[in-house]
């Protein structure tokens, strides 16, 4: 039994939730090597950045993730207002933390579903995503959308908060922190759910480190590596306390385990500044034009550091802007991961990550590589369809 | 006359028409029941309360397009669904269903009818490895040799199950046995253990989780099923939907003792037992992860197989103190 | 570790190998090296200052060179490293021996800006697109991309 | 922590008895918060033309047109606008409404409109007049 085959899994696979391609070498059901291949969800951001104004570019770059817009958005404003010289006042300072963490509550109660789904378990799946609906709401009050909240600009946030709105946002808060602890209870006591991530997905301290993971995937392996507390930013470090969750299982179920409790801690951090929420003004006004220089922006994202690299040239527009979302950062590890897997576990390690791989491709432009037309017309995608699949010996 | 009551056997009751109307039934007990266990609302539009989703359904797989893969062995590809579900419809003429009584002895009420019955319950197993090797896909062909495991793994807890209420009985006709139990109720309970691990056999023989081990969407795309479309896939679809209503009544024969009372109280009798046995597979079905192949054959080895010894050790025990 | 104490330490490891060094902003820090010295610089960067991860590498066109940015971090600073290749045929040395977590970055790094990475065991295109022309890269300032105008009737 | 089997199984037999979460959303609608960002608006007789809005858009989906001159009685220009608004590639982000220096009150604003589905694209090309 030393037959290996080639498996594909992508670039259209139910276990992607968007498009990328493995390459799995397996032997039986074990995976013997493993191989990437990116850029199906290319959109060209990073040289459309270059040609928009920074106002237009706030907007642009939330749009590189769904899920992860207000971190995005934040390390670009906070990039930019480094550069020109600005600082927001703290109310403003404290919604920001507020977006990142509401965010962070909703992303993480996603992943908790994606990654029960991965194993099969629709029912936890189903109740997660009823749960993060709580979340979404509330983002929904504070912003005026439930994805691209748009709250973070330059010089502060875009919209200020009343009485009544921190009331609901408690109230929410309060009814999330009552549940979270039954997901962290039942994932470390559901026999099938145990069975399928203790143990599976092992990514020791050292390699973590060593292939530059980020995010709850390297403090799942009990490494404290987080930016608020590396690089503080919104208010932490100083004016709004918090902790940070680290766990020394280093496999998928420790990932959960952190990502529980870290939705634990975003709660207390929410509840700290709702209950301490400075008076005046939320945002400073802005100049349009950005002095010459560069800076390097970090933001904990909720699957990992995000760090943007700004380069303004004292125009409206910037003259580079560099985008490595977390998932990038922790693609290398997953490879370790999947070598020597089980090929049950393929989902299952990838979910693990929490993989956004419309963050990961965005930096070039789809120009026209098969020559002529731009625009394809049904026509001509059919057409184009059935002879892909007649030289592929499908008759359609 | 007897042609007449052979077709009416075969294409009315319990045959074809009952079996596609009550299997399309349990499919919507059963999506109900697994969306409500996840605060959903299952399927509503279709019919009353969505009670024609199924048919629906199975009329819409009929009209589609049905592709067969170029490199796939043709003939085989194509034989396979209508074999497997022949196969489950003749098992649901050998349920008990009607006012048989255990005197006589007929086609579909035989000495030995368990056997076989069980036997045609497991053919569908192998009509899937068949449509997985035939459709000469990646993913088709892992889901194959996952089904073939799994088969390993469960038909031997399975048959150690329905043994023991057979020797209980005393017998190897399923009829005789519902009579048995239903003039001895209270030698039931006996067989519990051996009614949990038939329960959980028949689950993995549905390949429903956590045991749709070879399907496993998130892993296989389809498993066996990957490159079937259209008609083919309907039938697939409707040969589970058959085979649970057959497993269930099997089943339900076995161990809660048949479907007294002549034609109407045995029919009532039939839907209530059957639906309960459906209640259990799919709360089964809501709370719990889809294991892996190894964790399977190790779970069915360690735990089901021996306690279904267990089980006819103790029935032969008890059967040793019967007056 | 202070901005101070990371000045001394770089200065006294890479004595006259530093070309310049920077600190725009609080936390914040540039170190420009030639790119014969970059595989030192990194060394020295993890193993005397801490800087066990490595962000991300950025690639960029400043006009008349390439350049790649290496974003290194650790608690409390994030220090970048700036290294130049000349335009006609840029290379810079792979780094993977030192952080072997920067396969990746160096891989997108000659997909979109055309440095070629010496001595990186497999530059096979990550991000381009199958059937992506040789030689085009399209991060370089050089390369325009022209959208057509929707027209809506 | 000890393994349960089913540990699920209460909480799953308790929703059976529970209204489900779903919303039959085209027959029955959430209200939407005050806030929501909708589709935007212009009231033509507050715009000024200063074609903020038109430079500001990320998505490229305002114009601002001039559409006519007059002269007031006591001498002032009174100038009057119309705006397309290609609302298909509208991203919904309030960057116009927010950048407006129309005073006393926004001559572009985002209402709650949400449903944008449309058939036709012409459809979602917006006139203010």
């Amino acid at each position: 039994m030393s037959e290996t085959f080639v498996l594909p899994v992508g670039p259209q696979h139910p276990a992607l939730k968007e498009p990328t391609s493995f390459r799995f070498k397996v032997d039986g059901e074990y995976i013997v090597d493993a191989d990437l291949r990116l850029g199906y969800n290319h959109r060209g951001m990073e040289k459309g950045c270059e040609a928009r104004t920074y106002v237009q570019d706030i907007y642009l770059l939330e749009r590189v993730c769904g899920i992860c817009s207000n971190a995005h958005m934040t390390c670009f404003a906070q990039g930019v207002e480094r550069l020109m010289g600005i600082e927001p006042p703290p109310r403003g300072v404290f919604i920001r933390c507020l977006m990142g963490e509401l965010e962070r509550i909703h992303s993480h109660l996603l992943w908790l579903g994606v990654a029960g789904h991965e194993i099969g378990f629709d029912t936890f799946f189903m109740y997660t995503w009823r749960d993060r609906e709580v979340v979404m709401d509330l983002l929904e009050m504070v912003s005026g959308n439930r994805v691209n909240y748009g709250m973070q600009t330059f010089g502060g946030v875009r919209r200020d908060l009343d009485g009544m709105q921190i009331k609901t946002l408690l109230e929410g808060i309060a009814a999330l922190k009552a549940r979270t602890p039954y997901y962290l209870n039942l994932g470390a006591t559901e026999p099938t759910m145990v069975a399928r991530i203790a143990g599976v997905g092992k990514l020791p301290r050292e390699k973590a480190i060593e292939l530059t993971a980020a995010g709850p995937t390297t403090r799942a392996s009990g490494v404290d590596f987080d930016v608020r507390k590396d690089d503080p930013y919104a208010g932490f470090g100083d004016l709004i306390p918090f902790t940070i969750v680290t766990d020394n299982g280093c496999d998928v179920l420790a990932r959960v385990v952190v990502r529980a409790k870290e939705m634990m801690a975003s709660y207390d951090i929410m509840e700290f500044i709702l209950r301490n929420l400075p008076a005046g003004e939320v945002r400073t006004k802005a100049p349009r034009k950005v002095p010459e220089g560069e800076t390097v922006s970090r933001v904990e994202a909720q699957r990992g550091e995000l760090i943007h690299y700004i380069r303004a040239n004292g125009t409206d527009k910037p003259d580079r802007v560099k985008v490595r979302a977390p998932t990038l950062a922790n693609w290398p590890s997953t490879l370790y991961m999947l070598r020597g897997a089980y090929l049950a576990d393929i989902p299952i390690i990838m979910a693990a990550i929490d993989p956004c791989l419309s963050c990961t491709d965005r930096m070039a432009v789809i120009s026209d590589v098969r020559g002529g037309e731009k625009v394809w017309d049904w026509e001509t995608l059919r057409q184009y369809g059935i002879e892909f699949h007649r030289r592929r010996g499908i008759r359609p | 006359m007897d042609l007449l009551k052979v077709a009416l056997y075969l294409l009315v009751y319990p045959g074809l028409l009952f079996l596609f109307v009550y299997s399309t039934f349990v499919e919507w007990v059963d999506r109900k029941l697994y969306a409500r266990f996840q605060h959903r609302r299952g399927p509503l539009y279709t019919g009353r309360a969505g009670l024609l989703q199924p048919i629906a359904d199975f009329v819409k797989l009929m009209a589609k397009e049905d592709i067969v893969p170029s490199s796939a062995d043709k003939p085989l590809f194509n034989a396979v669904p209508v074999l497997a579900l022949a196969a489950v419809l003749t098992s649901g003429l050998l349920l008990p269903v009607w006012h048989f009584t255990t005197g006589i002895v007929s086609a579909t009420s035989f000495p030995g009818d368990i056997i076989v019955m069980a036997y045609l319950l497991s053919l569908p197993t192998f009509a899937y490895f068949l449509a997985g090797w035939a459709s000469a896909s990646m993913y088709a062909s892992i889901g194959a040799v996952r089904v073939l495991t799994l088969l390993f793994s469960y038909e031997v807890p399975m048959f150690l199950a329905i043994l023991s209420p057979a020797v209980m009985a005393g017998s190897w006709r399923m009829a005789e046995i519902a009579r048995f139990y239903q003039l001895h109720p209270g030698y039931l309970p006996v067989n519990i253990i051996a009614f949990a691990v038939a329960i959980l056999a028949l689950q993995a023989k549905l390949e429903r989780l956590p045991f749709d081990i070879p399907e496993a969407e998130t892993e296989l795309v389809g498993g066996t099923f990957t490159e079937y479309s259209g008609r083919k896939l309907a039938l697939f679809r409707l040969l589970t939907d058959v085979q649970m209503v057959t497993g269930a009544g099997f089943l339900a024969t076995l161990f809660l003792a048949g479907f007294p009372g002549g034609l109407v109280p045995g029919f009532l009798w039939f839907i209530a037992k059957t639906l309960f046995i459906v209640l259990i597979l799919s709360a089964i079905r809501a709370v719990t992860a889809r294991i892996r192949i190894d964790q399977m054959v190790n779970f069915s080895w360690s735990y089901l197989a021996p306690a279904a010894l267990l089980q006819l050790v103790a029935v032969i025990i008890v059967k040793g103190y019967l007056p | 570790m202070t901005v101070d104490n990371i000045k001394t330490t770089l200065e006294q490891s890479l004595p006259g190998k530093i070309i310049e060094l920077t600190h725009p902003s609080a936390r914040v820090m540039f170190l420009h090296v030639a790119k014969a010295d970059l595989v030192a610089a990194c060394t020295v960067l993890r193993d005397q200052l801490g800087f066990y991860h490595l962000s991300t590498i950025t690639g960029r066109d400043t006009g008349d060179k390439l350049e790649a940015l290496y974003h290194f971090a650790r608690s409390g600073m994030t220090l970048t490293v700036r290294a130049q290749t000349e335009r006609s045929r840029p290379s810079l040395p792979t780094i993977i021996g030192v952080y072997p977590g920067a396969t990746f970055y160096e891989r997108e790094v000659h997909d979109m800006v055309g440095i070629v990475i010496d001595g990186h065991p497999d530059l096979r295109p990550l991000v381009l697109p199958e059937g992506w022309p040789d030689g085009i890269h399209p991060l370089r300032k050089d390369w325009q991309y022209n959208r057509e105008e929707g027209v809506i009737k | 922590m000890s393994l349960r089997l089913g540990a699920m199984l209460p909480e799953v037999f308790r929703h059976l008895f529970k209204r489900p979460a779903t919303v039959l959303y085209p027959f029955e609608k959430n209200t939407v918060p005050a806030r929501l960002r909708g589709r935007p608006v212009m009231d033509p007789d507050k715009c000024i033309g200063c074609r903020m809005c038109e430079r500001d858009c990320p998505a490229e989906a305002i114009e601002v047109t001039q559409e006519s001159e007059t002269r007031t009685d006591d001498g002032k220009v009174k100038r009057r606008f119309s705006m397309v608004v290609y609302v298909d590639r509208c991203a919904h982000c309030g960057q116009c409404e927010e950048i407006c220096p129309a005073k006393p009150d926004k001559a572009i604003k985002l209402n709650e409109f949400f449903e944008e589905a449309a058939f036709d694209r012409g459809a979602l090309k917006i006139v203010y007049k």
